[in-house]
């Protein structure tokens, strides 16, 4: 049976965005076996630090613990269910819950348990009621976790996504780990399928109609028309649609040649000094993979990032198949000049979310479209992903971009169509 | 009263009136999408903030929101951006507002909590409602604190806007506060 | 399987009410295959006037196209599903969707797909992707779609209701396609199924508990008490219940003579004079039959009509089981004086509708049975339908009436059980 | 401040203050329910119109509400007819209104954009909060214009009210604005 | 199957707090056989005087007719299913339903039908269409309905609860039916399944950590720490948890003497005075059964009540699976000053309920502990109900405790443990 | 206008802007947390007292309301009570105010209905949204009636509010009206 269609031919059901009962199957068989960005080791700077975050729908606490290491634990109190953590963050030694008391130490153990002897008489195993424990992998930074005790290993699970991983956690510079989370998650609600939002950062590169009015603008700070720094360099490359096997997507330019720096930052001349500076580092450090500039993507299934001056990692958490949480860490290079970061952070407030003049535009759309998935008779028609069909190469242009890697050139659905066969493989099972 | 006492008090109650019509006057501007006037009552170096609430342990409250020009707020940002919001509405061709939103904002609890030399430090509630379309509705409630700067009018130096919200429920902030 | 008890022996099940299972077996069953009023040809002057309108829960565009053919547009992008056409209504020469661009004409074909050359490279056969257009009729003005192609002709589909809608769009002169709709729809959303809204323009005789205020206070302007106009008539008449077996219905006053006309408008003495005036000539132009005198009805399943003073269509747009929407248009004779355009639509507005001071007491009441729709005891208790049972005549008391509608003379139930009767069948089979 | 410049002061604060103390007299009437006072605040020949908002195009904002006496409106009408609803409400059997509702009015953002000889032109939005029985309960927020005439008291003459809402979401309007 | 999972071994799927499904099903097979207290003849000090309550989710008016006797009647008309009662309280002779007039007795006979002859022309027999009268029981002034035919008498319903319940309707001094109950009744909804409320009042003795606030306080009036006037008593006692085969379940002192008072309310003398004569009556009326000490409890499903100080009966009445509504009668001994009266209803006030400064933290975290019911991994989960197991003693430590009386001494989760048995064996029938 | 004219619509106009600043203040030290301060602003015997709202027939129209000092109320108490539940707010203890409830209240339509010696009677709405965690969200308009007793600076010596609503809407009563 294919839920979806036909994602491979470009024709995808309307249904898979409004069904909730196919949200409900999503969440085990989409959600539950997957590996979930939750944080950044730059959140948490000192043993105690711990944010909250989440897993699919699960609230999570991303705890450091004495000694450095990161646990994510279920925020869910094994007694009767109470968060046992209730503040957005903070500083701890213990969580203790405060409808019975029980406290679990910053490994998840329960350690106290009122009328532990005279009331629970020997009868509770303690080992067997801690909190409940994700397995918890960091990757340059990124903190990942998957409660599944059948997932593979977070790198199995990127699998060739572990040098875009990688790559847009590197600062401009190409050092390693050289981002740090800004203050303050950028956290709200949009009505649509968190689906919407994974296709268009998977790679909806015909959607500029929905962006008129920021081109028109010129919103990017390059000094010249259009809403991307990057649009500004004329050096020719490939733009690259990059498909990996389970469901993750890049968005890429691939340049034909290592080429000196070109002007992205002109309005503030302090941050196009420091990009150049960069950018020459980067070659230098990366050689000829500093080709390779990457613009946006996914991790199979919600966790999506920007680039290119929106550095940025979000989640789409699903509330229900009409509604989605969306939630976005803000990155800027950890050792840049305070003003690139000053710049960085106003130039994505400006460009996404819900004050973002460019992703307001993206979410009406979504929104609006959502209603197109419900109705007797338009739910009948498939919606249609067959831009740029059957030309996909394998491993292509460059063999480093990922040996299971499926390409394709220009503009295209192809990373649509992957991520709804992924999707597809996942749910029809 | 005395005559001079009198004259302190007309003064005060002059004053009063002079900031309450300013933002009488504000809420009829942008319910009225005259959104460039909107932009005159903003001197030309004013900020416009509005931080993010995050929800913190009772002795924490410092950390409750989000940091003007340090951390991520919905908006940390200068005259120019303004106008470039506005002029992203007027065109038609933002879609999050076209068809546009229909907006009542209200002004309550005026409070002039300094009157310096050449300016005024002002509280005041905002209560927003906006509809689009026959469901897109959004309600808004935010305490204000202004720097006002004193000249042939009043203008807007600096805003503050504290939305209660910690995640927003709204898709997109279109509207001014 | 009777899904609604017994609904001829006047017995219906509270579940049809509040079941959410019901309610999408209904879109279906119900819905999908009737024909639906969406508008009417004065709303549409120009070529290139469109008004957006609903086929069920479908948004639609109703376009009169270069030529003045009027087409209807299912509201919904063929690419992801964007409506379209995101106005109440406007003047359009093509609709080009905000997501990515793709254009239709006013017939609804896809002319326009951006990179349609170099991206689908000939994979995207635009015939197959035009907006979907319902079969579209014109009935005296009365605009009519429906997207079941195996639906039959809306001529077949009203049967003997052809005469009843007719007459509805005559003009008080009697002369066909005699209205005009004014500006504004007027749209409200009620807490009540929408059956309770159809059942009660189907003819619900014995609801006057409901409008013992308006009663009280005299709101018709006839200047005399109760609120109808046409109540000060005092000519002998038999009031009837018309029921169709395609489950339209019909009340209506049957005259036993041509009578001289009698005030019904006396607070308004110009308005008086001119119902005087088309009193005679639709006598002149109908002869016998001018003695019928509707007073409302419905086309299955819901479109509902009342006339007497307050010619308005309306249709009930089923939200959930436990919502709906109401559109209604308010009609004034097309060539009437200004005065009495004006006093009708003074008349209606403080009539029907959120502010009618009649038709809030009904919705008020709607809306409170809904609740005992649903409750663990309430609903095993089936609702009664019993009023004047088993006396119906085929074709009575007139042959012209219909061949096949079933006429109920006096107050009674008759209506409800027929409109109950058809809904079961359409459920049931 | 010369003595002339402070009257001229002192009257423009009783004026804005009397017109205040006007419309916060009338929600009170409304929300008291004392309906035949509240009529006593408008003139005979009063209209009072509430026009209908439809979604249009950015280039067309003159179509965005219904017309006076032309059009379909929630509202378009006379003292009479106004006296009519006060005494439906009255009576204990307008089951829209029995129970009765318990309404809350509040009027802010005064603005009395012209002031002639015997006529105001006030601009000001109104919150009405209206509850019956246990979850029947509405939300309205409007901008209001009113022409008030200046005679022993106030009179309202001519009042429209702008609700956001396209689709209303309230299955009667019952309650006054 | 077993769908409370091991509610005896102290497992407790989360799954019966969240899932629609069960819930449906709950109101089925928990709620539609049980009976329900409606309210307290005090408050129907007239004949004619009714007052609106509620049955599951059923509204019922609960009316005295002529003579005396207590009627309660399903509030929903037979004709189109109208509540024919639409104010909280008030004084009738008939019932008439808004809709088309319906008009019944206090009975609920239906004693007016318009149209009856000459429309329903002996159709319908009245005696058929009545309003659904529900059996009634009065209780020493409470006042129980149950619409289930097939339910076992009030009394055999209650077994050796009726000890509890009469020991909570005597007044302080013991007199039987010592009770009245105060205007005005409280009501309010909380965003949490209607069982973590009966599970509270069932016997949660271990969640102090709720009420850390209050207990620093010192709300209660003894002039002590705590927040419970009895805390102050010193004298001897085994706090009992005592749990019916039925589901019902009581939380007591057994005091191990009959000791002379102690001053539990010396912040207001009077009342002091009051209690300590009262105290004194009760041991003289009750003999050595004054020993009993009662401190709240439930009878099954969803009645529960609290004494000691704070005399409250209240309802759980379930709205969803989600979201409960709360209803609470306060009662005041009858024959006490007025300063007993006032004060103890000040006490209420302060206490419970949303404006009450302790059960507004029992709030809090039921509604979070809700959502610790829904997520992909907790619900895996079940909740843990071990606290003292294996010790219960059948009709212990006295015989007249009743005879099929499970007992457990101490902080316990016994009560839980058998309130979620009883649940769990009529939802796995 | 004479100079007495003038003195006495000044003096009026002083008194408004001294009750509305009063209610600025208070709404000011709420949104804020300064618990302690607000109340200072009651009188030490002040009542504060919160009915209950029932649906009753349009001729019981006394019966509407729970009355003070003998029925169930929300709140029927005094300034202990109210010192109390502060108490409970700032320990950090309280869960249903942990983390703490972000508030906005708006005061409008002040009216002072009465202005007595030593005391004024003030009608007032209040509008108040309360937002906690993400998604615990209560919004609350009610109608006030004041007693404010004139001393060395204003306090209120008894307070009612009326909600509108008969099943609360809230799980609890946590921040004050
Ligand atoms: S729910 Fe956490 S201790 Fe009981
Ligand atoms: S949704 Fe219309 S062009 Fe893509
Ligand atoms: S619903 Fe009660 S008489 Fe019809
Ligand atoms: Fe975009
Ligand atoms: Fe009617
Ligand atoms: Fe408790």
């Amino acid at each position: 049976m294919s839920i979806a269609a036909n994602p491979a031919g470009g024709i995808v059901s309307r249904e898979i965005f409004s069904s909730e009962t196919l949200f409900a199957k999503e969440l085990e068989r989409v959600f539950a076996p997957s590996w979930a960005f939750v944080g950044h080791t730059s959140q948490l700077a000192n043993d105690g630090d711990y944010v909250l975050s989440r897993v699919g729908q699960e609230s999570v606490i991303v705890v450091r613990e004495k000694g450095g290491a990161i646990n994510v634990l279920l925020n869910s109190c094994r007694h009767r269910g109470m968060p046992v953590c209730r503040y957005d963050d903070g500083n701890a030694s213990v969580f203790t819950c405060s409808y019975h008391g029980w406290s679990y130490d910053l490994g998840g153990g329960l350690t106290g348990v009122p009328k532990f002897n005279e009331g629970y008489r020997g009868g509770l195993d303690r080992a067997q009621w801690g909190l409940i424990k994700a397995r918890t992998e960091i990757f340059y930074g990124s903190i990942w976790a998957s409660f599944d005790p059948s997932a593979p290993s977070l790198e199995d699970y990127l699998g060739d996504m572990t040098l875009y991983l990688r790559d847009l956690l590197q600062g401009p510079d190409g050092e390693d780990d050289g981002y740090e989370v800004i203050g303050g998650i950028v956290k709200w609600k949009m009505p649509s399928n968190w689906k919407f939002g994974a296709e268009n950062f998977s790679g909806d590169h015909s959607h500029y109609p929905t962006h008129l009015s920021v081109n028109r603008l010129n919103i990017s700070l390059s000094g010249k028309a259009e809403r991307h720094p990057f649009a500004a360099v004329k050096a020719p490359f490939k733009f690259l649609n990059i498909a990996h096997p389970g469901g993750h997507t890049v968005r890429a330019n691939l340049y034909e040649a290592l080429t000196p720096y070109e002007s992205m930052w002109a309005a503030v001349p302090e941050v196009d000094a420091y990009y150049k500076e960069a950018h020459e580092a980067r070659q230098k450090r990366l050689g000829d993979k500093a080709r390779l500039y990457s613009r946006g993507g996914i991790v199979f299934p919600n966790m999506h990032y920007n680039t290119g001056g929106r550095t940025t990692i979000g989640i789409w958490i699903p509330v229900s198949a009409h509604e989605t949480e969306v939630w976005r860490w803000l990155f800027v290079p950890r050792n840049a000049p305070q003003i690139v970061k000053d710049t960085l952070r106003h130039f994505y407030m400006r460009y996404a979310g819900p004050g973002g003049m460019t992703e307001q535009d993206d979410m009406e759309n979504w929104s609006a479209a959502q209603r197109g998935t419900t109705g007797t008779w338009s739910r009948r028609h498939p919606f249609n992903y067959q831009l740029s069909p059957d030309d996909a190469h394998r491993a292509w242009p460059e063999p480093w971009l990922g040996k299971d890697v499926m390409v394709v050139a220009g503009v295209s659905e192809h990373n649509q169509r992957s991520f709804y066969t992924r999707w597809n493989e996942l749910m029809s099972a | 009263m005395s005559v001079d006492t009198q004259a302190a008090g007309l003064a005060q109650l002059l004053l009063q009136r002079e900031v309450e019509a300013f933002y009488t006057n504000e809420v009829e501007l942008l319910d009225d999408r005259r959104f460039t006037e909107w932009l005159d009552l903003f001197a030309d170096d004013a900020r416009y903030w509005m931080p993010i609430a995050r929800n913190v342990a009772f002795d924490r409250p410092e950390h409750e929101y989000t940091r003007e020009r340090a951390d991520a707020n919905w908006f940390d940002e200068g005259k120019d951006d303004l106008t470039k919001r506005v002029q992203q509405i007027v065109g038609g061709d933002h879609w999050a507002e076209e068809p546009r939103s229909r907006t009542i904002h209200a002004v309550t609890n005026v409070n002039i909590v300094k009157a310096g030399e050449g300016e005024l430090t002002v509280h005041s509630r905002i209560i927003v409602s906006q509809h689009r379309q026959d469901d897109d509705i959004n309600h808004f409630v935010g305490k204000r604190i202004d720097l006002l700067r004193r000249g042939a009018t009043l203008q807007v130096a600096h805003r503050t806007i504290y939305l209660n919200q910690s995640v927003l429920l709204a898709k997109g902030l279109t509207t001014f506060f």
